[in-house]
């Protein structure tokens, strides 16, 4: 496999038509991670939801591996590369932490069996309510069990935005003690967050947003 | 495919739209006065109809626009998805409404028409419903744009939808045709005779031609107010109103 | 490649058996428009059978719209939706299989109910597996052309009326023919013909409508 | 003329149909250039300089 590699150039971002940061530059190969920091409003999901390309930036270029945009704004797709925790835990209350799971990797076209999930999911401190509908549990359960794609997924590529809302002290070590695993391992991790995350084995640039 | 990048370019665009528009309308309106003089003063008067037939002067040029519109919509809306390219989706916002008001002025002088035809405002034939259901294709696009904030998305969602229904817009027309025939016997037919005499045709084809041209002038006028909107926060719209 | 529509398909049904309640309403509510009806109309048995065509399509097209409503709002708003967009499986394919579930949750059910009403409707009980074969041809094609609008209004928090208007339209064909089927069945005469075209209508949907449904949802994500 | 001003006993129904179209294609003509002129005097008064 190459080496993992995220090309930033000239990026400029807005929602809807209200530009938010002009001329982002960054470059992350593999083994690196990176914290948005910018203040509220600023732009920080919108930059994770344009390096996934579930938006297209208002000009500039996102480079994944050798792949190239076909045009300037155009979103490149990061397809199974990619792992994202957006802002909402993707689970849906009627259901049980392992079927959202499972569907959640059938999405990611990876085969997962059951046995994994409720393993990872005991390893998160979930297994007893591992078969309980969603809407029973509180934030930081959901918070984890949304969580729990990382230790299921094996994309080079992570964005996480806010991945420790609503964790207690252990989960966050839990959660950092992942991010350091996969980021030793050779993989990319672009963060945001408001709690304070201590990887102890990663150096973590900082990537700022200031507003236009 | 320089020159389609330089056209793309909005500035320029903006620059040179009024020209354009101007070299729409001036031979447009000439055209379609002509047109419409031509059908009420010089064509001589119907054997069957009387000179209730002079309507058609207004009523098949708008007929004609209203499926011209809403084709043209939806190759620029082709275009909008698949390059992104903002002229075509601000063509597409801006012929809507003026192909929605072809599409009424088509219903309203087929309606005034069938009065005196047919001795009823409205009847359920073909032509007429699909006519109907057209007008509501566009007011779909023209509610959709409107409800929708941001005017990339609103653009957007609006190039998918007449997309869709220009797909649709034959097998509309065809359903309405199939139910017609069916259940009401075969349609009245207003103009749908073979031979047109000369003199009532050649103004027909110059109104039609003419109220083309109205129709790329009228959106062109739409598409400045548009364009202006859409950049409003930029350098160069600035640019252009704070010399005066 | 297959996998992901299988399991979005059965993910859906699980939420549709989980939540029945909502179902039910739906049936209910296809039920009510239909038996309502003859309280305007008087019991004139004549008047029943000869508007029956039309009363049961746009009970069918209301609760369509009512139900289409829900499709993918709430994927949309616990970002489940993202994560489809994500996906490396076709985001049409996703489409459809949450479509196909849909329908089995809904068009499925108001076919099976058709029989009990129209003969409520007096509609002769010889017409009544044509009518089942109408619903069953015609709404499915609902319920794709039904997703391309939700899909589109989807980040408008209440567009119940701008989706009539977007999609009514466009359902004019399947109203004709569907209905056409009924009124040919009830007088006896063959609607093979129209069955034909609404078969066709649901071919080209199912192969073009999930494309379309796949670029809106992009659309409204953004 | 008054023969052509009565279109034949019809001429309700073609002025009509002229009159309305005329009024249609006006609004179509003045609408845009009111947006527009509004448009520009926001842009003047730099209300968009945020």
């Amino acid at each position: 496999m190459t080496q993992p590699r995220l090309l930033v150039r000239n990026l400029s971002c807005g929602r809807g038509e209200r530009a938010l940061f002009h001329d982002l530059d960054f470059e992350l190969r593999g083994g690196e991670a990176a914290r948005v920091r910018g203040e509220n409003g600023c732009g920080k999901t919108t930059l994770l939801r344009t390096l996934a390309g579930l938006q297209a930036p208002h000009a500039g270029t996102v480079h994944w591996q050798s792949a190239t945009p076909a045009r300037d704004g155009e979103p490149v797709l990061l397809q199974d590369d990619l792992c994202f925790v957006g802002h909402e835990n993707a689970l849906n209350g009627a259901l049980t932490p392992s079927e959202n799971l499972d569907v959640l990797m059938r999405l990611a076209a990876r085969r997962v069996s059951v046995r994994a999930i409720r393993q990872v999911l005991a390893e998160l401190g979930l297994d007893r309510v591992a078969e309980r509908p969603c809407e029973r549990l509180s934030a930081g359960q959901k918070r984890r069990v949304s969580l729990a794609r990382l230790w299921l997924s094996e994309a080079p590529l992570w964005l996480l935005d806010e991945p420790a809302s609503a964790l207690d002290v252990e989960s966050r070590a839990v959660l950092c003690a992942r991010i350091d695993a996969h980021v030793a391992g050779g993989g990319i991790v672009v963060f945001t967050t408001h709690e304070e995350l201590t990887l102890t084995h990663t150096r973590v640039r900082a990537i700022e947003l200031t507003p236009c | 495919m320089l020159w389609l990048h330089r056209f793309g370019s909005l500035p320029y665009f903006y620059r040179i739209s009024r020209p354009i528009a101007l070299a729409l309308a001036v031979p447009g309106v000439l055209l379609a006065a002509y047109g419409v003089y031509g059908g009420l003063v010089e064509a001589p008067v119907d054997y069957q109809q009387g000179d209730a037939f002079r309507i058609l002067y207004i009523h098949v040029p708008s007929a004609w626009l209203s499926l011209f519109g809403y084709t043209s919509m939806a190759v620029a809306g082709f275009v909008a998805l698949v390059w992104r390219l903002k002229l075509a989706e601000i063509f597409l916002v801006a012929a809507a409404p003026v192909g929605a008001s072809f599409t009424f002025l088509a219903l309203v002088t087929g309606s005034i028409w069938g009065k005196p035809m047919w001795g009823t405002w409205w009847v359920w034939d073909a032509r007429l419903t699909s006519e109907l259901i057209l007008l509501f294709l566009y007011l779909g696009v023209i509610a959709l744009h409107n409800a929708i904030e941001s005017p990339r998305t609103a653009a957007r969602a609006c190039s998918l939808l007449a997309l869709v229904g220009v797909i649709n817009v034959p097998i509309i027309h065809y359903s309405v045709e199939w139910w017609n025939t069916l259940h009401q016997g075969p349609t009245v037919t207003r103009f749908g005779r073979p031979a047109m005499e000369m003199d009532m045709l050649v103004p027909l084809l110059c109104a039609a031609l003419g109220f083309t041209l109205i129709f790329g002038w009228l959106t062109l006028w739409g598409m400045r107010a548009q364009l202006l909107w859409r950049e409003r926060r930029s350098r160069w719209v600035k640019r252009l109103f704070s010399d005066g | 490649m297959l996998s992901v529509f299988w399991a979005v398909l059965r993910r859906d049904l699980l939420l549709a058996f989980r939540q029945r309640g909502v179902l039910v309403h739906h049936l209910l509510f296809f039920v009510l428009v239909v038996a309502l009806f003859p309280l305007g109309t008087g019991a004139d048995a004549r008047i029943l059978v000869t508007v029956s065509p039309a009363l049961i399509w746009m009970a069918v097209l209301l609760a369509a719209l009512l139900s289409l409503q829900r499709l993918f709002r709430p994927d949309y708003e616990d970002g489940t939706l993202e994560q489809y967009v994500l996906s490396p499986e076709p985001l049409a394919l996703i489409a459809l299989a949450k479509v196909a579930a849909y329908w089995l949750a809904s068009g499925l059910v108001f076919v099976m109910a058709s029989p009990l009403l129209v003969l409520l409707l007096g509609v002769p009980a010889h017409a009544v597996p044509v009518i089942m074969a109408s619903l069953l041809l015609g709404t499915p094609t609902l319920g794709l052309v039904g997703a391309i609008g939700t899909a589109l209004t989807l980040s408008l928090p209440r567009a119940g009326l701008l989706l009539s208007l977007l999609i009514f339209p466009l359902y004019v064909p399947v109203l004709i023919f569907g209905a056409g089927a009924m009124r040919a069945a009830i007088a006896g005469l063959p609607a093979a013909g129209a069955l034909y075209l609404l078969g066709a209508l649901l071919a080209l949907g199912i192969t073009t409508a999930p494309i379309a449904i796949a670029a809106a949802l992009k659309i409204s994500l953004e | 003329m008054d023969d052509f001003w009565a279109m034949g006993g019809y001429a309700a129904y073609v002025w009509s149909s002229y009159g309305i179209a005329a009024v249609v294609l006006l609004g179509n003509v003045f609408g845009p250039l009111i947006a527009h002129r509004r448009i520009a005097r926001r842009i003047k008064n730099e209300e968009f300089d945020d």
